[in-house]
């Protein structure tokens, strides 16, 4: 399987999402230009932390323009995984591919931690190597990570399971607790705590790993079918 | 035009003014016999910085030569942007420490920002990529609003800038005392990874050759920081500072991503950051590093306000910039790797034999002086010395009637408190090589690719040297290899920030002589030399010095992950050890600030070579494997480190000790550590180090300590840690 | 040209995280009577005169100064004399 | 009660990190001709009508609303019509 890590400029987390795929899931991974547009070589796209362009607007707000940005909106047209954590998630929510917006966290500071967190819907291709409700650590290093959106988009959310990820001790004044969301068709998730900091138990937790696990098997699965 | 409006040199000379930019009547004389002539007012201004303390350490290089700068390891002693040491598989540790004191004590939050900025460009301006971030703080009391908003706005700086460029800030140290209230001090330390042959030098070589220019556009910033930063505060301070400089880190990440990417281009030659005097220290000292000179053409000086003067554009110390050199005719393969970055290469200048360094602006020579006027002719003066009078020689007796509530109160004095309010805030695992968080001794990162791991530390207990310079100065040393050894590694060498007061007053200089006298005997020792570092002076407000501080950065090796080890507790059962025996002494603990609120008596005592005894023997058995946690004794002494060892654990410990005074529990008796060894180990745990077995592990999660057979602290260990990390989140809150 | 001034704050019913510490941090100083805080953005720039038509500031604010999902904006302008 | 309207801006001369990339982002998704961007800050609160003196105002953007050592500011009040 091969993966691509779209590198903006500011992206910070763009070489852990490499290491991770290269080192613990053991695949193919190369990082794209925010310039490049052609994504037909892979089978999943990865948007990393950081503070693209400075976040200095809104967090995730310019890169959410870059060319590869249309190519990225493509790419979950034609249903292949994407997965945005961090800064990621930020850009895929300014770039409309996720419903919502970020503010910045409740304590108005910047809160980098290991904390736990629900798996609240194991039915995703990338959660499916979890159990329901399962209780994992995770990390997490943001300064706007505090989820908002409207009531009704809230009620969507929930009706059609999309909250993928619940904090189990909310960090950051998130509506609904949520740490991480799908779209309606499952493929593009966005969330903000770092699986990929957790690949590796000499760094504490191994238990992202499972989600980069999930996205193989269930590519594997497909692959093996329509091939 | 403003040039017009500048004074000329007959005016400079006549009445004086090269005076309000910090040279004196002998410096300027020297500077008409170099030059032969009297210097124009961009030239004054240009001698004006590098022969500021800043920059030409005219005052305290004599006492730098003291120390230790060679070992089998140091691959660049001091001198160049970072110091860098070898770790073996082709790999070395490039690392510095730098201050940024009195833009902080103006502007908190711009100023840390900007000193975490300027630390990591002396890094990567080596090749090597920044890894690591650490710092090390002086704060007044907090229960002043000023001290609390500083406090704030530094740690909130800090974390802006190295959270947006990501490098993960893994460790540091916050002092609290009176004295630093005006003058707080902010050091920040950088640590990079460079292969071997990535190793960069800021020479700017090869007639001919091309000086371009990248980052951030010129602008009227922090003009005359330099001097700025070697003058003392004073209430003025904040009217007449210079422009304030403000950090962009998303220009710095660029910046990292360019220049790592063009130091595997051969077209560069040379490659140096712009910090303190900017354009002008840069540029120079590139040329006299190579024995060429250099020439600018200002007109191509990227500005970023309109009408600027050579004297502004040339002092500007304007953040995120880099001067590079680069082979002649090669620019378009240099101008093509930074535009990936979407930033700009520009030719300001060449080259050229004559060594001197020679400015044109607007078809004009408007500087033209040798090159080693300005760095290698700087004056260097031995300043007069004088022992101050004693602060007291005698110390007040203390008495312990209750050893629990002492313990709670020293858990909750800011400087002993749980920092996690602070490290939580900056983002300490991007990179994923964090191995060891804040928390623990040191900070331990890994080295991909290997089984090896460095440790890094920054410490200094100023109140030591407050009362025994020379000693601190020593304990400075060995505390940083205390605790570098306690997380498993070896230390390797230090970089050092020495702060401390006005050098023009003789008992500050002689503080100066007996801290660094302290610190090289140490380094001898301990086998640690310097290899780089930072001098900042004048940090007095209205008069009164700061404690002597000279903030030890140490990076250590662990030769094999395997043997990375943390203070805190592992394992219901296992034994609870203690090297080194505990005496009353308590001069500068923190249990006399607490009981009597000053600092009085001597220091405590140190044998460098004990202690170099006791480092050898607990890392040989670290590293066999025999120990499970290890935490060396520091302020607030052997209790406070045993509640340490199980604070945010889900432990208990049972401790019996015995002594002729309660005082014991908590004095600052040197080179002690608290260990913990599973009991099969201990027998050859106790071959190998001189420790005296005190109790053990246990599960109720109670700190249980008998002194004498009688039980003196028994407290639950969720109620120590709730006070333990609560302390600092609710100072920070309390009302004025 | 045309000097623009947009004003970025947050919709009506969002809580809003900053305007709730600044008003806490004002009482706490002594500043009291202060109610209903908002913390927004304020943004200044110049325009070419050619541009300056509310559609194309209008545009500018919805897609890019301004994030509608959480976000209200409104913008002055005013004729610059050149010098 | 009184609307107050506090506009805080970098002084001139102090970097505008933020300013220059906005300025840059419009230009890239085409809206040309924007200069000299600057970002600051837009608060609106109310404020009991005994305390909204001048003084007290002015005293509220120097202590904690601006930072003056970089940053100006001004405001604008307006009386509110209680309902
Ligand atoms: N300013 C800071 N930034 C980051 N980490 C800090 C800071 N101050 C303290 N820490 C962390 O808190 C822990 C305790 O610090 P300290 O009490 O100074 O340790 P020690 O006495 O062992 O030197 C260490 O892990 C240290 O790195
Ligand atoms: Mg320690």
């Amino acid at each position: 399987m091969r993966f691509a890590v779209v590198v903006f400029p500011g992206s910070n987390c763009d070489m852990d999402m490499l290491f991770a795929i290269q080192d613990a899931l053991g695949e193919d991974v190369e990082y794209i230009s925010h310039r490049d547009q052609d994504l037909s070589r892979f089978d999943a796209v990865l948007l990393p932390g950081g503070f693209s362009y400075g976040d200095y607007l809104r967090s995730g707000s310019i890169a959410s323009f870059s060319p590869i940005m249309e190519s990225v909106k493509a790419f979950a047209q034609a249903d292949k995984p994407i997965l945005g954590v961090c800064n990621g998630f930020q850009v895929l929510l300014e770039s409309g591919l996720l419903p919502g917006a970020m503010k910045r966290n409740e304590n108005l500071k910047f809160i980098c931690q290991t904390t736990p967190v629900i798996v609240a819907n194991n039915e995703t291709q990338f959660t499916s190597e979890y159990q329901q409700d399962e209780r994992i650590q995770l990390p997490i290093a943001h300064a706007e990570g505090n989820y908002e959106c409207d009531d009704a988009t809230l009620e969507k959310l929930e009706q059609h399971n999309q909250i993928v990820f619940r904090y189990a001790d909310n960090p950051n004044g998130s509506k609904g607790d949520i740490a991480g969301i799908c779209n309606e068709k499952g493929n593009v998730l966005g969330m903000m705590p770092h699986p990929e900091r957790a690949v590796d138990s000499l760094l504490g937790s191994a238990d992202g790993l499972r989600l980069f696990q999930s996205i193989l098997v269930n590519w594997r699965e497909h692959h093996a079918v329509t091939s | 035009m403003p040039l017009l409006l500048e004074p000329n040199s007959n005016e400079i000379k006549e009445k004086k003014l090269y005076a309000e930019m910090g040279l004196t009547d002998d410096e300027f004389q020297k500077i008409e016999r170099l030059l032969g002539r009297t210097p124009n007012y961009t030239e004054t201004g240009i001698f004006s910085v590098m022969w500021s303390e800043h920059c030409s350490y005219k005052k305290s290089k004599p006492l730098l030569s003291k120390f230790p700068t060679e070992g089998e390891r140091v691959l660049q002693g001091p001198g160049e942007g970072a110091g860098i040491i070898d770790i073996g598989n082709d790999l070395a540790v490039a690392f510095k420490i730098e201050s940024h004191n009195h833009p902080s004590a103006i502007e908190p939050y711009q100023g840390a920002a900007t000193g975490v900025g300027g630390i990591i460009r002396d890094v990567f301006s080596m090749g090597a990529r920044p890894i690591a971030l650490l710092n090390s703080l002086r704060f007044g009391e907090l229960d002043h609003p000023r001290t609390r908003y500083l406090f704030e706005e530094v740690v909130n700086g800090i974390a802006g800038y190295g959270n947006c460029v990501g490098i993960p800030t893994v460790g540091g140290e916050i002092q609290f005392d009176d004295c630093y209230k005006g003058n707080p001090l902010v050091n920040a330390m950088c640590v990079g990874l460079i292969r071997h042959e990535d190793i960069q030098v800021g020479q700017a070589k090869g007639i001919g050759n091309t000086v371009m220019y990248i980052g951030s556009a010129t602008g009227r910033d922090g003009i005359h920081g330099a001097t700025f930063a070697s003058e003392e505060l004073t209430d003025d301070s904040a009217e007449d500072r210079p422009a304030v400089q403000v950090g962009d880190p998303f220009m710095e990440k660029l910046l990292i991503e360019a220049c790592l990417e063009m130091v595997k281009c051969d077209a560069l030659v040379g490659i140096q950051d712009m910090g303190a005097a900017g354009l002008t220290s840069s540029a120079s000292e590139m040329a006299s590093k190579a024995g060429t000179g250099i020439e600018l053409n200002l007109d191509r000086v990227p500005q970023r306000e309109q009408g600027m003067t050579p004297y502004e554009m040339m002092l500007s110390e304007s953040q995120e910039r880099m001067l590079v050199v680069v082979e002649k005719g090669r620019e378009h393969e240099i101008k093509e790797i930074v535009s990936k970055y979407d930033l700009e290469a520009v030719e300001v200048g060449h080259v050229i034999e004559e060594q001197q360094f020679r400015l044109k602006f607007q078809g004009e020579i408007v500087t033209d002086v040798p090159v080693d006027a300005l760095a290698e002719d700087a004056p260097v003066y031995q300043m007069p010395s004088k022992t101050p009078k004693k602060i007291s020689q005698t110390q007040s007796t203390i008495e312990i009637e209750n050893a629990e509530k002492v313990l709670e109160q020293l858990l909750q004095q800011p400087t002993i408190a749980s920092k996690e309010w602070v490290y939580q805030q900056y983002d300490h695992q991007v990179q994923t090589n964090t191995v060891v968080q804040p928390g623990s001794d040191a900070a331990v990162l890994r080295v991909r690719g290997t089984n090896k791991a460095i440790a890094m530390t920054t410490d200094c207990n100023s109140r030591y040297l407050h009362l025994n310079p020379n000693r601190g100065g020593q304990i400075a040393i060995a505390e940083a290899a205390r605790n570098i050894v306690c997380s498993g590694a070896e230390p390797v060498a230090i970089t050092d920030c020495l702060n401390f007061g006005n050098p023009d007053k003789p008992e500050v200089f002689w503080m100066m002589e007996q801290a660094t006298d302290g610190m090289a005997e140490a380094c001898e020792l301990l086998n640690t030399p310097v290899i780089s570092g930072n001098v900042s002076l004048y940090n007095e407000t209205n008069g009164t010095s700061v404690y002597p501080t000279p903030v030890i950065g140490m990076v250590g090796l662990v030769h094999d992950v395997k043997h990375i080890t943390t203070q805190h507790a592992q394992q219901v059962g296992d034994y609870v050890y203690l090297i080194g025996d505990s005496t009353s002494e308590i001069g500068g603990s923190e249990l006399q600030k607490l009981l009597i609120g000053r600092y009085e008596g001597d220091a405590p005592e140190l044998d460098l070579n004990v202690e170099r005894t006791r480092l050898q023997s607990l890392l040989g058995s670290i590293q066999n494997g025999l120990v499970s946690s290890a935490h060396d004794v520091s302020e607030g002494g052997l209790a406070v480190a045993l509640a340490e060892k199980v604070m945010t654990t889900q432990f208990g410990l049972n401790v019996e000790l015995n002594g002729q005074d309660l005082i014991e529990l908590f004095s600052e008796t040197q080179s002690r550590f608290v260990v913990t060894v599973q009991p099969e180990q201990s027998e050859a745990f106790e071959k190998s180090v001189d420790a005296k077995r005190i109790g053990s592990v246990t599960n109720d999660s109670q700190l249980s300590v008998a002194f004498n057979g009688e039980k003196v602290i028994h407290q639950s260990v969720d109620h120590l840690t709730n006070l333990w990390k609560g302390a600092l989140p609710c100072l920070v809150k309390s009302k004025a | 040209m045309v000097k623009v001034k947009v004003y970025v704050t947050l919709k009506e019913g969002v809580l809003d995280p900053q305007g709730k510490a600044v008003e806490q941090a004002l009482d706490a100083k002594g500043f009291n009577g202060v109610s209903d805080m908002r913390v927004g953005k304020y943004m200044e720039f110049n325009l070419d005169a050619n541009m300056a038509t509310e559609n194309q500031i209008e545009e500018m604010c919805e897609q890019l100064l301004a994030n509608p999902v959480i976000e209200d904006y409104r913008y002055e302008t005013e004729e610059v004399v050149s010098s």
